[in-house]
């Protein structure tokens, strides 16, 4: 109903998905000289402006300069049309296929072309298309392998040479997959099968007030959860993180209206207890967001991208902050945290219809801190890494008797190749869905 | 109506669960007086194995609270489509949580999206469906079999949902999902025995600006003869996943230890008369407390294939 | 080479597996009077005398008395044909299947026949397939309904009706299904892929001397090991085990030459190796083998068949063992354990090339005892349903330099359907595959 | 000669498995010299991370030994069909350990089986079944690959297994086992791309008394056809299999623990004016320790299906 049929522009500012085959990454397109790197590919963003979401466009060789590891090259992106993006196959019109490889013997040499050979017709094709069928021409062995071995040749030739670029808008999908792949340490490897029950069993929606504690998930988690409540609702999610500043790549990715942005309201734990305990007593003395400096370590932002996330005020803080001068900055005016402070606390002191924490930390204090903040008869999501830390917990909730149907879970996640005559399930698989306790709150 | 919105107190007319165990939980009415076999309108009393219990009791109750029975006590909670899953009356096989949560991150589900599900079955899918989806979003849920259309309608009704969706009995592999679909779904979830006659449904049905497909399979051979039409029609991003979800038996578990160094050395000679000192030493095992995690026997080993796919922007639909 | 090619016959004394459909069952055919119980169902065994292995026999009912649960019928068994063997779906020739169940109420009514009926028609019709035609018959349904749903009804009438079993020859893998389905604790949960694993892990082949302590398995650890040893080979067994007697099912089962069965010396574990740290020093005073009473009750023998394995010397023992008289009994001529303990202590002595733990208890003071038994460069495997306790024992042995390439691992099973159209992974699976450490002795 | 049997200490020619670590290990070959590129013979090095090894200095020493490198220090093993798998050259892909270990339980392979094997590939398998058929059975292992048939040959003879074993050279699904081999077989294993074509010669070698088939495949559709000729034939207790084995990394992990009940009460005001100390009590951690165990990140999700059956005793062949 309140989603708009019309595909949305990209815009300066956004965030990007670049999707090069099935390789995707996030991109901040923050000014029109703003460059991508997929490899050895460097790619001129400009071009991007105000065109379609999910459109396609060709990488074009602008110029290529030797790197350490081969040549770098830099492209400028041209859209392209939907018909010209016909599949590699058909082009390359491949048909007779040996029928097994008893007479291979590899020895290095089935291919005529030397690599300077395919460096010079990389220069001059512009498509890979065009590279692949001279790779295949020149090969001594391509016609007598068996059809399955000549797709694998051409996919790895197709992944090597392929052009093509698409550009996304970010989701929760589309970021929990590049997240998970790049570096799934900085979202505390939580999976994707993980994700998706972190948001069933927590019961996240477009109404009532939820509460989040996550130890760093470059804001995938509280960006998930915010997406889940939606734009026009009247739900709001408090977002506790143990730092200085909140890391929120994710939820600036999502592009949600402001009035969406502004229910997600994310606070300091320490800071946010104090307050919630001790109100006005401390506010205007205590030097709480910058408390908790053995944390802040664990959650150092590396990427450049998330630099930007860090508020101004927030910022300026932080250089501020020799011991002598602390007192002095944070005497002054109301500042922003302890304005996001008090709008949490008071609805701490409603309590909240659910609380998920996914920590880096011993699950256990943090629960015992949170759990008087829920109402009874609403789901609790605790997720680890380590089922030791969650076995523990589980034990003194049931000891507890404050939480009833209690479960600790795991999962597999099996994905398959399904094609015809060859399929089966992928030979590779993840083998770390982490653990999730699930329970509910009694009165 | 309590599967509108979070809720603290029971009212009359709330589907409620009771929950005695984790192997023992009931969805009941909290109305006083049902009509029995008779048409004789009696007093609601629900019998568990720990006793019975008078429904209108729990009338103003809060959720979460222990209720007592007659022999024993239970707790009452607001239902979720988690518990409900868990006690709806099964009209048809259903999907649990670990497939359902999948299948809303990948069709990316939330406030305002438009689905198509086929076919509504026992109505479990289509709860998650709509607490995903409202209050701003619609969902169009479509089953062959009049009966269980019907009987997913009321009940949409009596759980508060009934603004939000939209029942169909209706045979959508040879009819599709009506001309008024056209171009409306953000995503298309089916269930069926032969999905890929109603690929092109679903196709049709998706929005132009793109959107996402799902479906659920018990065997391979659908899924292979889905995605041959997925590709077909251009869809995109076909990729075929198990999810399996694994519980964990937390225990402390007590374990013997043995001692076998004391083999080593011959026995203490003073204590060889005492006889009743000898039969002690003999049994050289302490016991130690382990907290320990382990997977039950049974474990579901299968319960579907779940096909996904994207359509992209702009493909003509001809 | 050594393996005849004629099909053994069966013999009074015999274990023998009796399979109706998927269900088997391990039985020992002692006498002409025996009889077996499958469900419901009493066989006489008598005429299974002398016929071939893996014959097939026909349950022909002799009478039926009313029972707690049902009918109890007790069967005469008569040699069949291959040829009469053919399938109940063809014999039913259905051909017409409803396209899907959408018609279909479920009303409890769907079958014409009542149970009475049904009953007389089973006294009355000796063949499953003759029933079941008339069950399909008076089915309202069933030619409504999709194949999928028929094939089900199908194959669970005639699982219940099906009127033929067959009489095959233990082996190491029908006991270890059979013993893991019928009570998988019996056998400390060791799945079908870790007892595989367990015994190539172990090396346990035709040349060496090998020890393994396994706290009870009914057998079939022991009988594993000693199966891959061999007949005529010069490989030997320690088999050490916590009771008063050795559980010897699988091993009488397996029916292995006298000269094989030698070939494993079954001793308690106290027992031994008293003797082997103080000889001649202990054996005539003190009651070794009466000595674990407390463990002794964990190896409780509680079928039929295993009373049959106590040694007549061990049986008198246990008789005799009121603390009085003890003394004197050991005092007399060198008992059949005190003889297995000179043997196995001499092979301790010359060491082990291998080492198998299968324990109820910690696995750790076990291992740390019996590791010094094992050449160097030889594996080491032991296996506990409980991974802490081996995660303490890999530390343990990780930190003691004795032992390197420690692994820990466990397996996933997965058994498909493959039909046409309705190929998948099973429905139920076994989660718990126990858990197996690894590694290799060092000098 | 090393695989034949036990041994305490290298000889000369041994293959033995130099181990450096959980992810390094070489098989190599005790002889003090070799013949380079050129034809000359040179003393045989052998490099490792850990710097070289003159290789003459391990004959005679007793295998699970310490050898020094110039650079650190290694274990000499002596081989066994499992670090053969983890360190043989790979002609093909080859089947592992978990999967072997099934195929030998499932195919009853005891001393005195015969066995039939194709195709030999890296001879991965082939070792097993040796280890477990001698000294009293017989592998046939046949490949179609004539240089891999005979580089296989070699390698048996030289570990000391050519005693137990013949190899063809011979494309088996067109041609079958040869005659020789007609009812002689306990267990048949087929590693294919058409095992479906393989298995009627299966059939014919097969004992009269019956035994048992495997046919390993990676893909679904392989093991589909397989078993409707399996069926066909007459065979029986037809099952289908994966075996995944995953290794669990056992490790000492510190926690962090925070405390956050300080937060409820003000600071001890005595404590204020002291801004050190006042530093420390704002960082209210511990640290605990706890003996975990993980999966690595990357597990085998699927190697292939395993499908087992039974030729039952006395069907005609024909």
């Amino acid at each position: 109903m309140s989603r708009k049929s019309t595909i949305p522009s990209i815009q300066l500012g956004d965030y990007i998905v670049i999707q090069r085959q099935k390789y995707t990454k996030l991109q901040k397109f923050g000014s029109l000289d703003a460059s991508a790197t997929l490899g050895k590919e460097h790619l001129e963003l400009k071009s991007l402006l105000d065109q379609p979401y999910g459109s396609t466009f060709k990488m074009c060789v602008k110029e290529s300069k030797a790197g350490k590891r081969g040549a770098q090259r830099q492209h400028t992106l041209e859209l392209v049309s939907e018909n010209e993006l016909r599949s590699i196959r058909d082009v390359l019109n491949i048909s007779s296929s040996g029928a097994d490889n008893r007479d291979i013997r590899d020895n290095g040499e089935a291919q005529a072309l030397k690599s300077e050979d395919i460096e010079q017709l990389r220069e001059a094709c512009n498509e890979s298309s065009k590279i692949i069928e001279k790779l295949v021409e020149n090969s001594k062995t391509f016609h007598t392998r068996t059809e399955y071995s000549q797709d694998k040749y051409l996919l790895k030739k197709e992944k090597k040479y392929f052009e093509f670029v698409q550009i996304r808008q970010p989701t929760i999908r589309l970021m929990a997959d590049i997240f998970h792949r790049q570096d799934a340490e900085k979202i505390m490897g939580i999976r994707v099968d993980t994700l998706s029950q972190i948001i069933s069993y927590s019961g996240v929606s477009g109404f009532g007030s939820y509460l989040l504690y996550e130890s760093g998930t470059n804001g995938l988690l509280p960006a998930a959860m915010l997406n889940s409540i939606g734009a026009d609702t009247d739900a709001t999610l408090v977002h506790m993180h143990p730092g200085n500043v909140p890391q929120k790549q994710a939820l600036l990715a999502l592009k949600l209206p402001l009035e969406q942005q502004q229910r997600c309201i994310s606070v300091n734990l320490y800071s946010v207890l104090r307050e919630f305990y001790q109100g006005d007593k401390v506010d205007a003395t205590i030097p709480t967001a910058a408390e908790d400096d053995a944390t802040q370590t664990d959650n150092n932002m590396t990427t450049e991208e998330q630099t930007d996330e860090v508020e101004p005020t927030t910022k300026k803080l932080k250089l501020d902050q020799s011991p002598n001068c602390k007192q002095f900055v944070y005497a002054k005016l109301p500042l922003r945290w302890q304005l996001e402070n008090k709008r949490a606390s008071a609805l701490m002191h409603q309590k909240f219809d659910n609380l998920v924490v996914a920590a880096k930390e011993h699950p256990s204090n943090i629960v015992q801190a949170l759990l008087p903040l829920v109402k009874p008869s609403r789901p609790i999501v605790i997720f680890s890494t380590c089922k030791e830390l969650l076995q523990e917990t589980y034990m003194e909730l049931k000891a507890s008797g404050k939480v009833t149907n209690l479960h600790v879970t795991s999962n597999w996640l099996r994905t398959y190749q399904i094609l015809p005559n060859r399929t089966h399930p992928e030979v590779n698989m993840n083998g770390n869905s982490g653990y999730l306790l699930t329970g509910y709150t009694l009165s | 109506m309590s599967f509108l919105k979070p809720k603290t107190h029971i009212e009359q007319g709330d589907v409620v669960i009771l929950y005695l165990s984790v192997n023992s939980m009931h969805a009941i009415e909290a109305v006083p007086t049902i009509v029995n076999k008779k048409g004789e309108t009696i007093v609601n009393i629900f019998q568990t194995p720990y006793g019975s219990l008078k429904v209108q009791n729990i009338i103003g109750v809060e959720y979460g609270s222990r209720v007592e029975l007659s022999k024993g006590y239970a707790h009452v909670l607001q239902p979720n489509p988690e518990l409900w899953t868990q006690t709806l009356p099964h009209r048809t096989q259903i999907i649990y949580t670990p497939d359902i949560s999948m299948i809303l991150h990948q069709l990316e589900v939330r406030p305002g999206a438009v689905v198509v599900e086929s076919g509504t079955g026992s109505g479990s899918l289509s709860h998650y469906f709509l607490r995903a989806l409202k209050p701003t979003g619609r969902l169009h849920t479509f089953d062959f079999h009049e009966a269980r259309a019907e009987q997913a309608r009321e009940e949409f009704q009596r759980h508060g949902l009934g603004d939000f969706v939209t029942v169909y009995h209706r045979d959508v592999c040879n009819l599709g999902f009506t001309s008024e679909l056209d171009g409306v779904a953000d995503a298309v979830f089916l269930d069926l025995p032969a999905p890929d006659l109603a690929v092109p449904h679903a196709f049709k049905a998706l929005k132009l600006s793109g959107g996402r497909f799902c479906s659920f399979s018990p065997c391979i051979e659908q899924s292979q003869r889905c995605i041959n039409v997925l590709t077909q029609l251009g869809f995109n991003e076909i990729c075929s996943m198990e999810v399996l979800q694994q519980e964990s038996i937390i225990k402390t578990r007590t374990m013997p230890v043995i001692d076998l160094e004391f083999l080593k050395a011959p026995k203490d000679a003073a204590a060889e008369p005492n006889s009743n000192e000898d039969t002690k030493t003999k049994e050289p095992k302490e016991i130690k407390k382990y907290l320990t995690s382990s997977h039950p026997q049974l474990l579901p080993g299968h319960t579907g294939f779940l096909t996904f796919a994207t359509l992209p922007p702009n493909i003509p639909k001809a």
